[in-house]
């Protein structure tokens, strides 16, 4: 059974890439459909069978390492590809949708789609360390070739950009698994974790994992690094920039997040994981700051990116040098957090994207009067932003308390000022946006109605966003589940 | 699932699925919408009554789940919780009737009913919450669910209210959120117990715990308006009429008062939190918001925002109440929840009425309105005499509880400040009953509006005069069983006994 | 037993429910018209329950107690004749000009003084008290001028601070005394640790509506804008309502207190000579009448110091100022409805007329076989130098003395005014009715209303013989010095 | 100093000129032509480092290879961005134009959203 189900999880995504290629966008949009309902089903297929029997190791093609390519399938994979089921499939319907087939450029949009979706499975399930890279250079190049699609000067501009930090990131990170490889002569994180385990470890380690997380927070676009993201995200079309700023964005930082799980604990140090906390709090602050001051309403959501990123850093001092339990919550907090702001991010800029077609331009103070034509997507809007501010009852809120409770339980209460201020400024631009749509304005003659089915998925992803708050528990007990054999 | 856990849950769901129907509803559905609203509030009253029916019996109802690990999302129908869930349900049914009659042609009428039933069903989960958790998880959709409704009209004024509204209320939800965390950390999760937890900790406690007491009430302190952050109510009078009268003068204000009731009562306990000294504390911040908002109230020239400044200064009588940790005082207290609730109501009706017929917003333009409007201006006299505390309204049964409470705990101070508190009251109500009585109306009414035989439409003149007849009931009555004095009373024999 | 109680319960609601004739404009003339029959059942209640009827309203506030006794009756039975007159006065005064209001505020006055008499706890006698203060000023500034609202204003503002010291006092003594009831408040008055603040806060509330010196600017003020009936009953009866509030909580009989009937017996003698200097030298006829009524109340605020200082003599000094209200109620009710007579035309008519005026004046002052005279002769009885050690004891019977004569001038000074402001006329029905009704209550009527048991009964008319030359001589004084102040004003 | 350190230190050496030569650059070819410089310093690095006592160790040859590969794909989509950019506004820097060189076409509202 699991046979299938991995055949069906890693295969699908390619097939139907190379299928769509041969057809035109309306056609390809029909094969779409019906692939992105296999790959829910055996999505879900996949978390049903992880969440009843636990994680296991999946040897692809029976090749034994280091050869073969070794998939882990533990909670925290399951319930990123199940994440990633969801928001692709909402994109993939709403472009299905939003795209004009006529244009000559969209027809490569199905396959970069399906090359994309793709290379996030692998990431998510990648057991050996150049696996990962492999399947980051391929969401890196979909993700650019998505940006730039039929875009005029500016799109290309950021899509090159993208390219540039996205390469320079990723040979950052096959450079630490070069020096990785010549230390330890295995690749697959299993086996470096045991080997520094069974302590033969020699000093001067860190440096090829500062190496790798510097290659890998680039193309997470931390805080300094965060040039390339906003006019990327910004530029793109709005169920692109959605899938790049809930999926693309999280596997670079999920690597890391591994890594520093599997290695940070012997090879990083208080210093490094304070430094990386420290940046992350410089992201939210920065992020949401510069989101506040945005003319533009797509400039607006991607720096919301940009901070809502900064908090997912605080990983890192959260779980070094810190007891098994709050190091458990704090995983379950990020867990939250990414997965909450995956779903509302996505919810916000789909709602974007009907706001601004319907309102015909792209500033925030144009949306004056669309409360009263479009109601329901300002509302999702409005939805997705409530869980941004991390208030309850949503995801985003649980995700904060969990972290309160880490960062409290771990004596860094430091974290805890960056968590409430962070809510705060998000409020701000969240509420600004909120303000230019309750003005009252006469002249709503000119606006286009988009159809219905495009308002629609937006509120089921905030919806969604808003409901994991309630039934955190469920998938937090899933996500914590190890595969065997691992020294979790 | 038997019925007594499910019965918390549907009450909240009256009006959390009604709020999704009237979003839902298209924007020409009037008939149909003004169905729904009446429905699930008159269903609501009913669901709170039988509850209110079983808890004075003894029963207890109660529905918990584990949201997020460690924390578990709790509704619990106790005498506290019975006492705020019964005054909202009452006073929603006759806003919602209010609300129809005042938004007789102005837009975006779906938008406002759905927040409006969001709002309650918030005001009701606050009500019923039985963990801090909880509690604060209602508290903040509150604040959410209440800004679209102060910037309802759109103009810039409204927007700027609507801005400081948001500004105070998330700060004051974050310090909330900070000081539910660090006692979270600190002793874990924490259902609302009677008698309260801290009443024999050891010292080494007392200083983490007092600062998580201040940070509390600075949260709470935000919608209870006490003195330092109460900037924002007055601004918020620029909402519509039904928007101020339930909210700013009961859900959202009186959310802020039962939330430090909460924390006061069932958290830390009456004795703990004075040997702790906290309650001295408060005491001289409620007195001083007391006389701070009646002093402020006579220079204001806006009928809604001398009544906004009136609102401040009451519900820190509430809070004063509690600082008088005898059965007598504190009971005095609790039962000015309810009798500040319908007298304030009741004003705020009347001055919608007033800016909704007659287009009278300020004071000096009321001159002669007690002949044009006479329904409404009897109900303005019974509601100003009942502030002032004039017997024998439920103001006076309030005042006379609370003094004779804070005489028993030897706070001589605090009949003082009643006294004090009363006389200003008399100050800037009484010139309006004199406008509204003997004064000759000079010059024409800003823009009038004729409603035939009566003096306004029926669905604005009903309900000031239901919540008149309220008040005048619950005072007169304040001893029969289920009167609010009695009831408060029941409670606070149970929080004391234990 | 349960007539009893539903005649108590018909006192106060019969005015409540005649609001409900307001409701509708055209219903206004028949309003105008049951005004007089508002204040029958309390008189039926005065006249025939005996002192120990009572009802228990146990939901009622916090727990509500009517009920008569000695001294409340006699104050039912004055202030509901007096209201009775007034009202018959009124339905022939009143013009149309807000006649629907007046009507409330004047059910809603009676209510409250006829509710404050029957209280027998603190809350509904609070509430009472509350009712008839606000519902009054409605009467005061019923015209509208700008006199009026400045009459009203300083009314209302004394009587609101006046209400604030009667809570805060009621608030001590009852949590002193622990119960709700009045009865219990002497006892714990007197042994209350902070007795002198309640009392001084006591004091100064009712004081405020007592009229005591320094705490009366609004009776001159209120009295002359109000309409006639209106201050008529506004002087008789609620100021009355002062003196009962201190009868029954101030702590007569329990303790003796010397230092505190001092003190009331000097304000009572300041208020009675200072209201007759300045009296006196007034224009207007009902401001004269009301110095007199100052004048008149420190005489019972003196009996009141008297009662404080010696408490086996508090029994019969309660009798004796029974006594004493129901003369001064009368007599001040018909002199001010006089205020409002026209003259008939022929001269015997109009002799007569002042006779009749006169006369209650001059029982005011005790001419020998009036009401005045009962009352003088009995307060005579027991203010006895000897009776009494506090400092001003000896001066007792030299101040009442003084108080006849200063009485005296006043009238004389009224009667002046009066011709000066009269003008010919003839009066409506009704006004003629009601002042006749009230100036035969003070004349005659009087003898035959149940005086309060502790009066010591003997053969009235040979003492008024006997006494008449102690009686007579301040009257005959008065009358002299007036003249001589006559013909200097004459000359200049 | 046995040949394969030489092999890495010459590595090292290539990463860093490749690096210096990104971030000074502004031609976006010369970026370019900077990217593969690092690239290939990366692959010396893992072939010099993967000597395992003596004979040569397949697992690294293997992920040089594919390295490679993903290496030239990256330049193709390069190149093909570069030109389709300069087409497109005639500059060959990443610096934002300071007047919009070419106007695009007339503003249309259209189904497919603003023009982004």
């Amino acid at each position: 059974m699991t046979l299938w189900l991995m055949a069906g999880l890693l295969f699908t995504p390619l097939a139907w890439a190379v299928l769509t290629l041969l057809l035109d966008f309306s056609k390809g949009r029909v094969v779409t459909w019906l692939g992105i309902l296999v790959q829910v089903l055996v999505s879900l297929g996949l978390w049903a069978a992880v969440a009843s029997d636990g994680g296991f190791l999946y040897l692809l093609g029976g090749w034994q390492a280091p050869l073969g390519i070794e998939l882990r399938v533990d909670g925290l994979a399951v319930t990123f590809v199940l994440l990633t089921a969801l928001v692709a499939a909402a994109c993939g319907w709403h472009a299905s949708i939003y795209l004009d087939p006529g244009k000559p450029w969209h027809r490569y949009f199905w396959p970069l789609f399906w090359f994309l979706w793709a290379g996030l499975n692998a990431v998510w399930l990648g057991g050996d360390l150049f696996n990962l890279y492999v399947g980051l250079e391929l969401i890196s190049l979909a993700a650019v070739g998505l940006v730039a699609l039929g875009g005029q000067a500016d799109a290309l501009r950021a899509a090159i950009r993208y390219l540039m930090a996205a390469l320079l990131g990723s040979l950052a990170y096959l450079l630490g698994v070069a020096l990785i490889y010549g230390q330890f002569g295995t690749l697959s994180l299993a086996g470096v974790t045991e080997l520094i385990n069974s302590g033969d470890v020699q000093s001067g380690l860190t440096f090829p994992l500062i190496l790798m997380l510097l290659g890998l927070a680039l193309k997470t676009a931390l805080f300094p690094m965060h040039g390339w993201l906003p006019p990327a995200h910004g530029i793109a079309k709005s169920p692109v920039s959605a899938l790049l700023s809930a999926l693309v964005v999280k596997a670079s930082f999920y690597i890391a997040a591994r890594l520093w799980l599997d290695l940070g604990g012997d090879l990083g140090g208080y210093a490094l994981a304070q430094l990386i906390g420290v940046l992350g709090s410089l992201a939210v602050i920065w992020g949401s700051w510069l989101a506040f001051r945005q003319a533009k309403l797509k400039q607006v959501v991607a720096y919301s990116s940009v901070a809502q990123i900064g908090y997912l850093f605080l990983l890192f001092p959260l779980t070094w040098g810190v007891t098994d339990a709050i190091s458990q919550q704090a995983q379950q907090g990020i867990t939250l957090q990414v997965v909450s702001h995956a779903l509302a991010k996505a919810a916000m800029f789909l709602a974007a994207g009907n706001l601004i077609m319907s309102v015909g331009s792209n500033r925030v103070d144009a949306l004056a009067g669309v409360s009263r034509f479009l109601p329901f997507s300002l509302f999702s809007f409005g939805l997705a932003g409530v869980s941004l501010m991390g208030l309850p009852p949503t995801g985003g809120f649980a995700a904060k308390w969990l972290l309160l409770q880490a960062s409290l339980a771990s004596g860094q209460w430091w974290w805890l000022g960056v968590l409430l201020a962070g809510g705060l400024l998000s409020a701000a631009y969240v509420f600004r946006v909120y303000r230019a749509s309750f003005i009252e304005a006469t002249d709503t003659d000119q606006f286009y109605h988009p159809s219905r089915s495009l308002e629609v998925i937006p509120m089921i992803l905030a919806l969604m966003s808003l409901g994991l708050g309630l039934v955190a528990e469920p998938v937090l007990s899933v996500m914590s589940l190890p595969f065997e054999g691992a020294s979790q | 699932m038997t019925l007594s856990v499910l019965m918390p849950v549907f009450a909240l769901m009256t009006s959390l699925l009604a709020s999704v129907v009237l979003f839902a509803l298209p924007e020409k559905g009037h008939r149909l919408r003004t169905i729904i609203n009446l429905a699930a509030a008159i269903l609501k009253i009913a669901l709170v009554g039988v509850m209110i029916w079983g808890v004075a019996q003894g029963r207890e109802y109660e529905a918990a789940f584990t949201m997020v690990p460690g924390v578990e999302f709790v509704l619990r129908a106790d005498a506290l919780s019975m006492l705020f869930a019964g005054l909202s349900a009452l006073l929603w049914l006759l806003t919602t009737i209010y609300a129809v009659g005042y938004l007789e042609d102005s837009p975006n009428r779906s938008r406002f009913f759905g927040f409006f039933s969001l709002c309650v069903a918030s005001t009701m989960g606050i009500a019923l919450a039985g963990n801090l958790f909880t509690f604060f998880l209602f508290y903040e959709m509150l604040t959410l669910s209440t800004y679209p409704l102060v910037v309802h009209r759109g103009t810039t004024k409204a927007l700027r209210a609507g801005r400081n509204y948001i500004i105070y209320t998330l700060t004051g939800g974050a310090v909330l959120l900070f000081a539910i965390a660090w006692l979270h950390g600190l002793v874990g999760d924490l259902r609302f117990q009677e008698g309260g937890y801290f009443s024999d900790i050891d010292p080494s406690m007392q200083g983490p715990l007092t600062i998580i007491f201040v940070l509390m009430i600075v949260g709470l302190g935000v919608k209870a308006a006490l003195v330092p952050f109460h900037g924002w109510l007055p601004q918020a009078m620029v909402a519509p009429a039904p928007v101020s009268a339930l909210l700013h003068a009961v859900a959202v204000v009186k959310a802020g008062a039962f939330g430090i009731i909460r924390v006061v009562f069932e958290i830390y306990g009456l004795e703990a939190a004075k040997d702790m000294g906290l309650l001295a504390g408060l005491s001289v911040v409620a007195a001083f918001t007391i006389i701070y908002g009646s002093t402020r109230a006579l220079y204001q020239v806006d009928l809604k925002r001398r009544l906004a400044f009136s609102t401040v200064s009451q519900v820190s009588y509430i809070v004063l109440g509690l600082c008088l940790f005898g059965p007598v005082g504190v009971a005095g207290g609790l039962v000015h929840l309810v009798h500040q609730g319908i007298m304030k109501i009741t004003l705020f009706f009347c001055a919608g009425n007033y800016a909704e017929t007659l287009g009278v917003h300020r004071i000096d333009e009321l001159d002669g309105a007690g002949k044009r409007m006479p329904g409404t201006s009897v109900a303005f006299t019974l509601g100003a005499f009942g502030m002032i505390g004039a017997p024998p309204l439920a103001g006076f049964i309030t005042k006379w509880t609370m003094g004779s409470g804070a005489l028993a705990v030897g706070m001589d101070w605090v009949v003082a400040v009643l006294v004090i508190s009363s006389l200003l009251n008399a100050a800037y109500f009484l010139p309006i009953l004199h406008r509204l009585w003997f004064a000759e109306q000079c010059e024409p009414w800003p823009h009038e509006r004729r409603w035939g035989r009566l003096e306004t439409s029926a669905w604005l003149l009903w309900p000031p005069l239901i919540t008149a007849a309220l008040m005048l009931v619950a005072g007169l009555i304040a001893n029969l069983p289920f009167s609010p004095l009695s009831w408060a009373e029941l409670i606070v024999a149970r929080e004391v006994a234990l | 037993m349960f007539a009893s109680n539903l005649l108590l319960l018909l006192v106060i609601i019969l005015p409540l429910a005649s609001l409900l004739l307001a409701l509708r404009p055209d219903w206004q003339q028949a309003y105008r018209y049951c005004l007089p029959l508002l204040p029958l059942p309390a008189l039926l209640a005065g006249l025939t329950l005996g002192p120990d009827a009572s009802l228990e309203l146990p939901g009622l506030l916090l727990g509500g107690r009517w009920g008569l006794d000695e001294l409340r009756q006699v104050f039912l039975v004055l202030t509901a004749t007096l209201w009775l007159v007034a009202g018959v006065f009124a339905v022939g005064y009143l013009k149309v000009h807000y006649l629907r209001r007046f009507c409330v505020f004047w059910a809603l006055t009676l209510a409250g003084n006829l509710g404050l008499v029957m209280a027998q706890d603190i809350a509904s006698f609070y509430s009472f008290f509350a009712l008839m203060t606000f519902a009054g000023y409605g009467l005061v500034v019923h015209e509208g001028t700008g006199e009026a609202n400045h009459a009203g204003r300083v009314y209302l503002t004394m009587a609101v601070v006046g209400e604030m010291a009667i809570l805060s006092g009621l608030l001590m003594a009852a949590q002193q005394a622990g119960s709700g009831l009045l009865a219990d408040l002497p006892a714990a008055v007197a042994e209350a640790d902070r007795r002198w603040l309640i009392m001084l806060l006591l004091l100064s509330g009712f004081g405020v509506k007592a009229g005591l010196p320094l705490l009366h600017f609004w009776l001159p003020l209120a009295h002359p804008v109000a309409p006639t009936p209106a201050s008529a009953v506004l002087s008789g009866a609620m100021i009355k309502a002062g003196l009962l509030g201190w009868l029954v909580t101030l702590p007569f009989g329990e303790v003796s207190l010397p230092g505190w009937g001092n003190a009331l017996v000097i304000l009572g003698a300041v208020g009675s000579l200072g209201g007759a200097v300045l009296g006196v030298r007034q224009r207007r006829p009902k401001t004269v009448l009301a110095y007199s009524s100052i004048s008149q109340m420190g005489l019972m605020t003196l009996m009141v110091g008297a009662a404080l200082a010696n408490t086996e003599y508090a029994g019969p000094l309660f009798a004796v100022m029974a006594l004493y209200v129901l003369h001064h109620g009368l007599a001040k009710g018909s002199l001010f409805l006089s205020t409002a007579m026209a003259l008939p035309a022929g001269r015997g008519g109009q002799w007569l007329l002042w006779l009749l005026i006169a006369l209650p004046g001059l029982s005011l002052a005790g001419l020998p076989f009036t009401s005045g005279a009962a009352s003088k002769l009995a307060m005579k009885e027991l203010l006895k130098p000897g009776n009494f050690e506090f400092a001003m004891a000896p001066y007792l019977p030299m101040l009442m003395s003084a108080g006849a004569v200063a009485t005296m001038l006043l009238v004389w000074r009224f009667l002046w005014v009066q011709r000066a402001a009269a003008s010919v006329g003839s009066n409506p029905a009704f006004m003629c009715l009601g002042w006749g009704l009230a100036t035969a209550g003070s004349l005659v009527l009087f003898w035959w209303l149940p005086w309060p048991g502790a009066v010591p009964n003997k053969a009235w008319l040979a003492t008024m013989v006997h006494e008449a030359w102690s009686l007579f001589w301040p009257i005959l004084a008065a009358t002299v010095i007036a003249a001589l102040a006559w013909r200097s004003v004459k000359q200049r | 100093m046995t040949s394969a350190l030489l092999y890495a230190f010459a590595g090292v050496a290539l990463c860093g000129i490749g690096l210096f030569g990104f971030l000074r650059l502004q031609h976006l070819l010369r970026k370019l032509m900077a990217f593969n410089l690092i690239g290939s310093g990366v692959f010396l690095i893992m072939v010099g480092l993967a000597q395992r006592n003596g004979q040569p160790d397949p697992v690294p040859q293997a992920l040089v290879l594919t390295g490679i590969v993903v290496a030239i794909a990256a330049t193709a989509l390069a190149v093909v961005l570069i030109r389709r950019y300069y087409h497109l506004s005639g500059q060959t820097t990443l610096a934002e134009p300071a007047a919009k060189s070419f106007r695009p076409k007339a503003r249309s509202v259209n189904r497919e959203g603003a023009p982004e």
